[in-house]
This record gives structure tokens, C-alpha cells and sequence, in this order.
């Protein structure tokens, strides 16, 4: 992956947009295995939803391909995992370069303990991206495209942390979005959210399609259905997560092979 | 995703933490490294077991580790307890602002700042003569738990205001009360900051020096009981320095023992804590 | 319980003010400035020198090792390999538990020639810095080691998920969450410096005079209580006491300052 | 109540200065082992916490490292030990004497290089000790000074800080006492006695009185009191069955 | 309020819930106000689901309810609250026995840090309730009645927080179960939930109908609708969140009056 300094986001193309490669992975939280032998591909520049039950590795899943699982002492990943061909999981691999093309959303939100612009600006400077001016742009931009900046505009010196629940969430979505990534992470982004500005955050993720390889994790099967084009199914079996099932979303919900797919599909409800 | 060599600022600051780090450890390597060069000639089980002969010379220090052992017990006795209830006050009764609570921790950061020999004569003052105490090992105790008390209240305040908000209000909403939650809930989540507050103060009172010899004394015979006087190691390690020509040799063999004394009281302390906690975590 | 501790200040506060009343109610205050010298065996009690002196050691001492003492919690928590972290906290430990005497025979076997070199003889407010600062710095790495272990694991993993390196993580989020572990460490940390005696008696040189380079001997006001006190009888240990009431002024000064700084940060 | 008071009769209290401190407890010791059932416990805080301590009777027996003072005259003092100071230079420093005149002049500040007294071009350092010490006290009484005219580059405490900062500094002098001195000399640290008006440093001159400087270390207590156990101590302490003790300490026995 | 202990708690009826009554309920936040003038009616035993936009005040409302918002430095709540005719407002009331009858569950899982089972007996101990034996079956009941017990039965002594963030909610909501409130505050529990689990909870408080006055935040309006017995839309305006309409559930989603809340039911998706 190579930085991409010039040209605008929404310019880029699909072509620019990495696709994910899963060959056998595994992840273990020192002795207990969250899930096992995943191998799955994700298209570039499209929308892959991740669904299934609690508990079955959905989170661990997404937390492999930013290598965020370093961070937990006693985590292993094992097997194969390529990003735009190149793979993931090797030792000494740029984490920064590989963390700023590879945006996530965590299910919790996490906003740092800073003021609201503050938390938007640091990856921005961080990264080295832009004057001051492209940065308040970006920065306006990134609040609007989650609907966030009629609300704070007047309060962007306040802690983030005086937001409410969803205000942080859509403000943490803010802040992945600001360092316009190639491949975005989602893990529930929308659990927090209201219909409202649930609806402007799914419309502002399927924008982003062709521009960005989109992974997203949601318990909402009626929005997997709407805005994925492919969807992988998780399940789990004795305690440990595995991959059931995956393919165009279409056909997952159509026609699943698998009869636990199936029986999945039907209990949607809503 | 090439091989990433950290650059400008990131590399430096790696650098820079490096280099402090050995900074520091190359300065304890060369003070330690000349402490256990002189301390190890006359170190031998006969030292530990001993009592000491000619001023200190010769012969050993078992009364002066025992002394120590019973002194430190004394401070913490007091100052856990005391310094909890304090901590608890502070961070979780009083509002951050209010004046009452500035007050307090006010006091206790000027009690942190106040010299030791002050602590001593004070000490002396106060529990030798006042409450009767004579040169104890009480008074000495007493005396260095009003010296430590600023650092283990100060830290383990910290440690019980950084307890995230969410368990607060996870334990209002079950209508828990505030004993219950402080005891099951704040108190192991605030672990790390109690045993950083116990060492801070269990190192200093090993340390310390010029609050003991007014207070506790300078008797280096077997105690018998609490009220009588007995010698510190770092006492001991002062007279031989300082007051005991041909003394150097002994005075680091001592400090040598301080030294694992006071590792295996900190590690024992850690221990004790992380079985606590685990025990609040396993069930039932 | 708080009220205990409060009452420990008070007390001490008045055993301080009773035991230098003699002096102070013969002498008036101003001549604590103004005398000519510190000889207060023939009626001369100027401790202005000596405030300077530990003024100059304790703030040296505090402005080398309150940025070492927080790098070095850094170090433990974002640069070492655990195996090194655990290591390093020993070390930091047993600095912690070193008597005051070791600290001092060392600074003047070792410090105080070291710095002779450059001009003799050595003993000066350099060494004392130097010796005291390496003596604080362990209260320091304590305090912010546990205010460091409290930041929250969710902001360290927005930060990583951001790909923010590992030095913006430390300075933007780290530290600024840590902060008020880290000014509490601080102010410990100066407490000790300003009250520490035994190590500064042994290496600063003592004499009673206002430093003009950093190769000066010094005497501050606890190394004057200690050096003094066990030979000092009716106005002379009297005026030992003053210099401790005057330290303890300074302190209180000091902790009040550090609050308002405190405050005015927060409000910004 | 009666159990108690036996108690107390057959416990002795001391405190005081600290350079007599280690000797008074080496005494105790064997007093202790010489009278079953007895305690003698030895505090140390300096020559003025024993005067002190001893006339509010805190303690028993005071230890004091000097005369007592025109003002202390409520005071019994019983001398136990004879101590004296001498000049101390590093090893390296070859001035091997010095007159009263020039040590004078060199503690007043008027001579400020080695040269100038025969020795290397160096700057002076002089190693003074802290106001109210008694070997400042002596000091400044046998060459009639006053502690204000003395020009130190180092203010000292104890007789080992003297010791350990001239064997660290070729360019210094001080005075210190004269058994630590003679001791610290012998067991190879880069110390000189040098010789007092021609008598040289060392515990023989002392003990046979010719050397100049010397001083008397007390065990003082409180006039009229009565106590049989505390004059029982005094006399052993002064007796000659503690003068093995005095002499390992490094101090002249007393009344031979 | 009257504490009850005897009875079972399946076999509470609707007499013994009690109703919440909201008359002009302000929330300040410092000199912020969260929201305005809340006039509301909860009848005793039903459902009664709050929706609306991010940021209206929903959570506020909620923590009037059994007075967290004294947690908050600088929050005051002004207005009259009664939950069962007694105010909740007035000072030196026993908040303790206010919150066990009133059981919350909050937006962010935050299970303490201690063992999934000493998460489940600390409040059962706190409140000196049951031996032993009933104790350990009050707590299996409730992980069963949210679909956890299977999951966690193995692992009862280890951390809660190495749970994913579904089991962590989940285990909230047993936490709060196992006290048996009489009002059962939830605010958005499905929301990090999956379909699965989602259904589950979903199914147990509609079994809590009739014993238990339950008010509910939900995102999710057809969870609202199929629920909940009466509807109330929380809306903002510059900022400060106010009561825009409230109903049964019927009335609200099929004749709302406000066309605001026509065109926010409309924008209902899934
Ligand atoms: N602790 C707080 N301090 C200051 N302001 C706060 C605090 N908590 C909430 N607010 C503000 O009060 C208003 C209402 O917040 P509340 O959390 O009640 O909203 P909500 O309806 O629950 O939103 P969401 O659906 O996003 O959770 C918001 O504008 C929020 O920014
Ligand atoms: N830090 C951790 N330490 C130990 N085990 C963990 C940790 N995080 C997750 N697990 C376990 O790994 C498994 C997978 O967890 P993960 O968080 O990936 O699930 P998920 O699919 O995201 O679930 P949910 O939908 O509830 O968020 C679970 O059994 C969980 O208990
Ligand atoms: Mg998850
Ligand atoms: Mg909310
Ligand atoms: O009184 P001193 O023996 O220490 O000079």
C-alpha cells in the first residue's frame, strides 16, 4: 500500500481500493480460541457485512486486519491475512501506514479525553495531512457526513466527553473518517444510533463504496441486506467462532446453503 | 506496508525514553554496583543472626533487622487504615472543588515537604514525651506513619479518582450502597494505585533516618516488647557511616540488607494485593 | 480520619512556631534578611543564603527528575519489553528504599570529586542537585507509573486504531489522561526535594552563602537544622527552629501555587 | 505499682552526643552483663539534647562532647574519655607542617594557595565544621578565633563527612578528631595528621599530654539528684574496667 | 415504595407496579439544559418505549427516573417525579431502596471488573437477599432469561471484561434482572445486540409485562412498535430536547399528531 498523498477522496477509484484476504486465520486469547480457520475474501471497493451471533469472533475478525489484536496481551493470530496483497500479520510491517489506510469504528465509543475538534485534528496532524485550512475543511466535512455539525459547531472547544452516547459514536466515526482511509472498519457503528442519524451514517457509508474497501459488522440484518454486497455469516460452536457461510448478500439471504443460515435469516425480525 | 523505520519526532522521542531509561539505570547500576562491592565482604548467615559488637564493627544486626521490621509494621498499621479512610474522603465524599477537601489535601502535600528531622523532633515532642511513650519502637512508628501518610493517601486518592464513572454508576443504579461499593467495587478497581501508595511508603520508611533516631532510638538490643527502644537499619547504617570510623564496611553490608529487605516486602505486598483482588474476582 | 491528618500539620505547624517562639519574640523577623551573617552563637541569624540554597538544589533537583521520572513511567509502559519494564520497576524500587546516607556517601565519594575536577572542591549545589534528584526520582516514576496503568485501554485503542505513533499517543493521549496522577507525583516529589536533608548535608558543602555558579557550596535550611540542631542550645536552637518554620512557609507558598496553576489549566 | 517502680530503678536512660554514643553503649553492655536484671538504654542526639534531656530529667545521664558552659552550672559533669582534634590534608599534599600563624591565616582566608605554605600551586579548600560542634568550639578557642572569621569552601557535621571530603579532595584542610583521624590514616585512606606546634597527631601525644588540642568527653547529670544506679554507671564507666572499651573507640582513658 | 419481599416475583401482578408520573421534569447539566418542561404519564405494568433523536434527552429523562443524575456534578433536575405516587425528587428519600425497586440498564455495557459471577452476586449480596442456594439459582435464572448461561457457564470465575461487548450487555441486564425491580428502566439494551440475543431479551421483557413497569429507549421503531404499549417521542430543539408527543403505541405510529412525528416514523427503515 503505498501512501496516496495527492488526489481527492472522493476521486479515487476502485482500482485504489485493497482487497482483504483471510486464509485460515485463527485468534486465541492466551488459552481460549475466539474463532477458528476463517478464510474469506473481501472485494476491494466493496461492502462486506459481518454477521452473526454474540460472542462468535465478529470484533476479533476486524481487530486482525488493523492488527489492533497486539494490543491484548496473550492474543495470537494465526494464518494468512493480506491486505492489497500485502500481508498483515508479518512482524515489522509499518503498523502507522498500515492503521492510517485501515480506518475502524469500535463498537464502544471511544472518544479521547480531549476537546471535540482536538480529537478530530490529531490524526489529521498526526498523519501530516494538509495546511491548516484543508484541516478545518476536513475536519467540517468529516462532522457533516455523520451529522454532527449543526450540533457541535458551537461547542467544538468542549470535551467530547459531555457528548451523549450517540453523539460520540457518530463524532468516533468522524474522527476514522477524517483520514479518508482505504479500507474502513466498521463494528456496529450504528447499534448507538437513532434511526436518524443511523440513516446518515448508512448513506454516507454506502457513498463511500468503490471509494473504499468497507467491512462492517451489524446486528441490523435488514441493513446488512440494504447496503452490503456481500455478507459473511459467523456462528459459533462450543464457545469458539467460525465462518458458516459467505457470499453475495443476495444470495446469503435468498438462498443460503447452510440450514442454520437459513433458520438465522428467518428469525430476523423488524 | 514496508518495513517502518520511525521517523522525525516518533524516532526521537523512542531515543529519547531509551536513553532516559538507561540514564537512570546506568546511575543505579554504578551506586548499587559500589554498594554491593563493599557490602558483600562481610556478608554471611553469622551477620543476619547476630548481635552487633565494638559499635557496630563487628558481629551483626539480627535485633536491628527485627527493630525495623516491627517499626515498618507499626507506620503501615496506622497508615493503610488511616490514609484509605482519607483517600476515600477525598475522592469520593468530598466534591473535587470543595474547600473542605482542598484543605486536607493541602495539609497533606505540605506534610510531604516537611524535613525529616522536624518528623524527629516533633516525634519526640509529641509521643515520647506528651503521651509518655519514652524511645520506642511505638513512638517510632507513630512518627514515621505521620511522615508517609501524604504519599499513600495522595497516590491511592489518585488511584480512586481514575476508577472509571461507568462503575459508580453501574453500582448507584443496582442500589448499591456506598460502603458496598466502595469495598466490592472502588477498591480493587483502584488496586494498582493502593500498591503504588503502600510501596512510596513502605520505601520511605525503610529510608528514613533522622525521624527515627529522636523517636524510636538508638539501642541496638533484641526488642522485647513495643515500648522499648530499638534501632532502625538505616539508623544503623547512619551511625556506622557517619559516627563510626572504620564503619564503611558494615554500614553497606546493611544497606545491602535494606535493600532485599525492602524488595521482598514490596513483592509480598504485591502479592497479597493481587490475591485480594483476585479473590473479589473469583467467585463466592 | 481526614481530620487527623489535617491535625498533624497543625500540630507540627505549632511545635515548630512554640520551640522558635524564644527567638522570634527577641528578634524581629525582618533581621532574618537583613543581619549580616549566620552566626547565631554571636547573635547574627540571617537565613536569606539559605533559602536561596534550597530554593536553587530543591527546584534543580525537581526540574532534572520530574521529566526523567515521567519518561521513565513512559518508558515502563510504551517503550520496554515487559520482561525490561519489570526490571526497570525494581530498580526504580530500591532507588526508592536507599537511605538518605547511602545517597549522601556516595554523592561524596563519587559526585562531589567528579565535580572537583572542574573546579575544586566539589561539594556545591550542582552535586546536591544532581544526588537529590536522582534520590526524588523514584516518587516521581511511582506516581506516574500508577496514573499511567489507570488510562483507560479504550483511548490507547482509538489511538492505535487511528494509526497515531506511538510518541503522539504518549504526549496527546496518555499523558493529558494521566495528568493529575502526574502533578500529584510532582508535588510529592517536590515536598521530598525541599525536605530532604541528610544526602544535601553531605554533598552541597554547607557553607552559609548565596551561590554565584553552580560550583558554589550551598547550605540549605534543612541541612542547617541537621547540622546544627544536636549542639544547639537556647536562641541558636530557637533560631534552627525559625529556619524550619520558614520552610514550612515555603512549602505551604509552594503547594498553593502548584493549585492555582492546577485551576487555572482546568478552567482553560 | 510496686513491680514497676523496681523496674524503672534497675533501667537507666542516656542520650546525647553522638560521638559518644557508640562508647556509652559498648559500657552499657557490659554493664548490663555485670549486673543481671538491669537495662541501660543509649540515645543518640547531640552534646545540647543531653544537657538538655538530662536537666528536665528525661534521662539519667546526659552525654556531653565538651566543658560545660558558665550557664550550665546545674549540671554534675563526669569526665569518661579524653578526645583530641588535629589538621588533616590529603595524602597527596606535600606541606607535611604548619605553624599556628599560617594555619590561621589559611582558616581566615588570607593564605588562598597551597604555594604560599610551601606547597603545590593550588587553591585552599578549608574544611570547617558546623557552628556549635565542640570541636569547632576547641578549635576556635585554642587559636582565639571567632567562628565568623573563618572563611570555609566546606562546612562539615561528623568527624567520617571530614574524613571521606579530604581524602576525596587533594586541596583540602580540616580538623577533625584526632582517634578518627589517626584510625581512617592507618586502614590506607589518603589522609595526613599533620604534627600540632611540632608534636605530632596521634593518641600516644595525647594520652601522654603533650599534644595540645584536646578535650574532654562528659557524662553529665543533674545536680542533687539520687539515683544509686545512674552513680553505679559512672563509676564503672570512669573505672578501669571499661578502658579496653575507650581505647577501641579511639579515645584516651581517663585518670591514668 | 414498600419493600416486598415475600411473593414471588413471576407472581407479581400488576397492582404491584407502580406508575410513573413526570410533571414539568427539567434537566440542567451545569448551565446546559438537556431537556425541558417533560409532562408524562407510565402506567404501572406496561411497556412504554422512548424514541427520538440523538441527543434529546432520552438518557437524561431515564436517569431522573431513579435518580442517577446525582452522580453528575453540577446536573439538577427540577419538576415533580413520582414513581407509585411517592416523590422521587425530594430530598432525603432512601435512594438505596429506590434503586433496587428500580432497576436501569445502561447505553454502554459496564459490567464491574470482577468475575462474571461476582458481578451477578454483588448486588444479590448487597441487599441481603436469599441464602447461598437461592442466590446461585436467582443467578443461573437470570444469565438463562438473556440467553447467557450456556455461554459463560464455564467460565463464571473469570473477568467480565474479557467477555464481547454483546455477553458484557447482556450480563448488565441479568445484573439488573437478578435484583427482580418492580421498574425496569432499559436504555437501548438490543442495541449491541445481535438478532439472536436481541430476540431473546426482546422476549423476556415483553414476559416482564404486567410485573413490572418497564420503560424502554430503543433506536429500533418496529422494536418500539411491536413492544411497547405506549410511545413517547422525545424531539430537540436548539439543542435542548423536549416532549413532542405521547401515546399508545397504536395511536403514535398509525395517527401521529405532530407531523414532525409522521415524518419520523415515516423515515422508519427496516
Ligand atoms: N454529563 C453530561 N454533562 C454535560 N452535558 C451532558 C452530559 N450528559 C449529556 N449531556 C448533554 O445533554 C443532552 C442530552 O443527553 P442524553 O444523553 O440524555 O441524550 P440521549 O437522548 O440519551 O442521546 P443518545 O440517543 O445519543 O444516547 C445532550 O445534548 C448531551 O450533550
Ligand atoms: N480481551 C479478551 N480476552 C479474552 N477473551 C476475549 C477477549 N475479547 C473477546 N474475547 C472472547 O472471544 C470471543 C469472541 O469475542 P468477540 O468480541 O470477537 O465477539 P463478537 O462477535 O464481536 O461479539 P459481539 O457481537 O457480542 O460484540 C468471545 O467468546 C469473547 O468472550
Ligand atoms: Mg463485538
Ligand atoms: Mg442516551
Ligand atoms: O561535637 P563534635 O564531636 O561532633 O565536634
Amino acid at each position: 500500500m503505498v501512501h496516496e498523498e495527492g488526489g481527492g477522496f472522493m476521486s479515487a477509484s476502485v482500482a485504489d481500493c485493497p482487497a482483504i484476504r483471510a486464509d485460515k486465520v485463527s485468534v486465541r486469547y492466551g488459552k481460549a480460541l475466539a474463532f477458528e480457520d476463517v478464510s474469506l475474501e473481501v472485494s476491494g471497493g466493496a461492502i462486506t457485512a459481518l454477521v452473526g451471533p454474540s460472542g462468535c469472533g465478529k470484533t476479533s475478525f476486524l481487530s486482525c486486519i488493523n492488527r489492533l489484536t497486539d494490543l491484548y496481551e496473550g492474543c495470537v493470530v494465526s494464518g494468512q491475512l493480506t491486505v492489497g496483497g500485502e500481508s498483515v500479520l508479518a512482524r515489522g510491517i509499518d503498523l502507522l501506514a498500515l492503521r492510517r489506510q485501515v480506518g475502524m469504528i469500535s463498537q464502544r465509543p471511544n472518544p479521547f479525553p480531549l476537546s471535540i475538534w482536538r480529537n478530530l485534528e490529531l490524526p489529521l496532524r498526526e498523519h501530516g495531512v494538509g495546511d491548516r485550512t484543508e484541516r478545518q475543511q476536513r475536519i467540517e466535512q468529516a462532522l457533516r457526513d455523520v451529522g454532527l455539525w449543526d450540533e457541535v459547531k458551537d461547542r467544538l472547544n468542549r470535551s467530547a466527553h459531555a457528548l451523549s452516547g450517540g453523539q460520540q459514536q457518530r463524532l468516533c466515526i468522524a474522527r476514522a473518517l477524517v483520514l479518508r482511509p482505504r479500507v474502513l472498519l466498521l463494528d456496529e457503528p450504528c447499534s448507538a444510533l437513532d434511526p436518524i442519524s443511523s440513516g446518515v451514517v448508512e448513506d454516507h457509508v454506502v457513498q463511500l463504496r468503490r471509494r473504499c474497501t468497507i467491512v462492517i459488522v451489524t446486528h441490523n440484518l435488514a441493513q446488512a441486506r440494504r447496503i452490503a454486497d456481500e455478507t459473511a455469516v459467523f456462528w459459533t460452536r462450543e464457545g469458539r467462532g467460525y465462518l458458516l457461510e459467505s457470499g453475495p448478500t443476495a444470495r446469503i439471504f435468498e438462498a443460503p446453503q447452510n440450514p442454520v443460515t437459513a433458520a438465522y435469516i428467518q428469525g430476523l425480525r423488524g | 506496508m514496508r518495513e517502518r523505520v520511525p521517523r522525525g519526532a516518533d524516532r526521537l522521542a523512542m531515543v529519547g525514553f531509551w536513553a532516559a531509561a538507561l540514564l537512570v539505570a546506568t546511575l543505579f547500576a554504578w551506586l548499587v554496583g559500589d554498594v554491593l562491592q563493599h557490602g558483600f565482604a562481610h556478608l554471611s548467615l553469622d551477620f543476619l543472626t547476630a548481635n552487633p559488637e565494638d559499635a557496630g564493627r563487628e558481629g551483626g544486626i539480627a535485633p536491628v533487622i527485627v527493630s525495623t521490621l516491627i517499626i515498618v509494621a507499626i507506620c503501615m498499621t496506622v497508615t493503610v487504615p488511616l490514609g484509605l479512610g482519607t483517600a476515600l474522603l477525598l475522592a469520593e465524599f468530598l466534591p473535587a472543588s470543595s474547600g473542605q477537601g482542598r484543605f486536607v489535601r493541602r495539609s497533606l502535600d505540605v506534610l510531604a515537604g516537611v524535613p525529616s528531622v522536624v518528623f524527629g523532633l516533633f516525634g519526640n515532642a509529641l509521643f515520647c514525651q506528651r503521651l509518655g511513650l519514652g524511645f520506642s519502637l511505638l513512638s517510632g512508628g507513630l512518627t514515621l506513619a505521620c511522615m508517609v501518610l501524604p504519599y499513600f493517601t495522595r497516590t491511592a486518592e489518585e488511584g480512586l479518582r481514575a476508577v472509571p464513572q461507568d462503575y459508580r454508576t453501574a453500582a448507584a443504579a443496582l442500589g448499591l450502597s456506598r460502603t458496598g461499593t466502595i469495598a466490592h467495587v472502588l477498591i480493587p478497581s483502584a488496586m494498582p494505585g493502593l500498591v503504588a501508595g503502600f510501596i512510596l511508603a513502605v520505601t520511605r520508611s525503610l529510608a528514613e533516618t533522622a525521624a527515627l533516631i529522636f523517636t524510636s532510638g538508638y539501642v541496638a538490643r533484641m526488642p522485647e516488647s513495643l515500648f522499648e527502644s530499638g534501632r532502625t537499619l538505616s539508623v544503623h547504617i547512619y551511625d556506622l557511616a557517619m559516627n563510626v570510623s572504620g564503619g564503611d564496611g558494615m554500614a553497606y553490608s546493611s544497606a545491602l540488607v535494606l535493600m532485599v529487605l525492602l524488595i521482598v516486602l514490596n513483592r509480598s505486598a504485591m502479592w497479597v494485593s493481587r490475591r485480594w483482588s483476585m479473590k473479589r474476582v473469583v467467585a463466592s | 480520619m481526614a481530620v487527623i491528618s489535617t491535625a498533624i500539620v497543625l500540630l507540627i505547624a505549632l511545635f515548630i512556631a512554640r520551640e522558635s517562639f524564644p527567638l522570634l519574640s527577641t528578634v524581629s523577623p525582618l533581621r532574618l534578611f537583613t543581619d549580616r551573617s549566620w552566626n547565631p552563637l554571636e547573635g547574627a541569624y540571617n537565613l536569606a543564603p539559605m533559602f536561596a540554597g534550597t530554593v536553587l538544589v530543591s527546584v534543580g533537583a525537581v526540574l532534572i527528575s520530574a521529566p526523567l521520572g515521567i519518561a521513565s513511567a513512559v518508558f515502563c509502559h510504551f517503550y520496554a519489553p515487559p520482561l525490561v519494564a519489570r526490571g526497570y520497576r525494581v530498580i526504580i524500587e530500591l532507588l526508592a528504599g536507599i537511605p538518605s546516607v547511602v545517597y549522601g556517601l556516595w554523592g561524596l565519594m563519587v559526585v562531589v570529586p567528579l565535580i572537583g575536577r572542574i573546579r575544586p572542591l566539589g561539594a556545591s549545589v550542582l552535586a546536591g542537585i544532581l544526588v537529590l534528584a536522582l534520590m526524588i526520582l523514584p516518587t516521581m516514576v511511582v506516581v506516574a507509573d500508577a496514573a499511567l496503568a489507570r488510562v483507560p485501554r479504550e483511548y490507547l485503542q482509538g489511538a492505535a486504531a487511528l494509526g497515531l505513533s506511538r510518541w503522539t499517543t504518549v504526549r496527546e493521549v496518555a499523558l493529558p489522561a494521566a495528568r493529575r496522577g502526574l502533578v500529584t507525583g510532582a508535588l510529592l516529589q517536590t515536598g521530598r526535594a525541599v525536605g530532604e536533608t541528610m544526602a544535601v548535608l553531605m554533598v552541597c558543602g554547607n557553607v552559609v552563602q548565596v551561590p554565584a555558579r553552580l560550583t558554589d557550596p550551598v547550605r540549605t535550611l534543612t541541612a542547617n537544622i541537621a547540622l546544627e540542631m544536636a549542639y544547639a542550645m537556647g536562641n541558636h536552637r530557637a533560631a534552627l527552629f525559625t529556619s524550619g518554620l520558614m520552610l514550612f512557609l515555603m512549602i505551604f507558598v509552594i503547594v498553593a501555587c502548584a493549585e492555582l496553576v492546577g485551576r487555572e489549566r482546568a478552567d482553560a | 505499682k510496686s513491680e514497676k517502680s523496681e523496674q524503672a530503678a534497675s533501667k537507666l536512660t542516656l542520650s546525647g552526643a553522638s560521638t559518644l554514643a557508640p562508647l556509652v553503649s559498648e559500657v552499657a553492655k557490659r554493664f548490663e552483663k555485670k549486673n543481671p536484671g538491669t537495662r541501660v538504654d543509649v540515645q543518640m542526639g547531640g552534646s545540647s539534647r543531653g544537657v538538655m534531656d538530662a536537666r528536665q530529667g528525661l534521662v539519667d545521664i546526659g552525654m556531653v562532647s565538651r566543658d560545660l558552659k558558665p550557664d550550665e552550672t546545674d549540671l554534675d559533669a563526669h569526665p569518661v574519655a579524653r578526645d583530641g582534634i588535629c589538621i588533616i590534608v590529603h595524602q597527596t599534599n606535600p606541606v607535611a607542617s604548619l605553624t599556628d600563624e599560617q594555619l590561621v591565616s589559611i582558616f581566615t582566608g588570607k593564605i588562598t594557595n597551597w604555594k604560599d605554605v610551601g606547597g603545590e600551586d593550588k587553591p585552599i579548600v578549608v574544611v570547617n565544621k558546623a557552628e556549635g560542634r565542640s570541636t569547632l568550639d576547641l578549635f576556635l578557642y585554642h587559636f582565639k578565633l571567632k567562628n565568623s572569621d573563618i572563611k570555609a569552601q566546606v562546612v562539615i557535621g561528623d568527624n567520617q563527612q571530614g574524613i571521606k571530603t579530604v581524602e576525596t579532595s587533594p586541596e583540602s584542610i580540616g580538623y577533625v578528631s584526632i582517634g578518627a583521624a589517626e584510625f581512617a590514616a592507618k586502614h590506607g585512606e589518603a589522609l595526613k595528621l599533620l604534627p600540632m606546634a611540632g608534636v605530632a597527631a596521634s593518641l600516644e601525644n595525647l594520652h601522654n599530654g603533650t599534644f595540645p588540642l584536646a578535650r574532654t568527653l562528659h557524662l553529665v547529670t543533674k545536680k542533687g539528684q539520687q539515683n544509686e544506679l545512674a552513680r553505679k554507671f559512672i563509676t564503672f564507666a570512669q573505672s578501669p574496667e571499661t578502658h579496653d572499651l575507650v581505647e577501641k573507640q579511639y579515645f584516651i582513658p581517663m585518670g591514668e
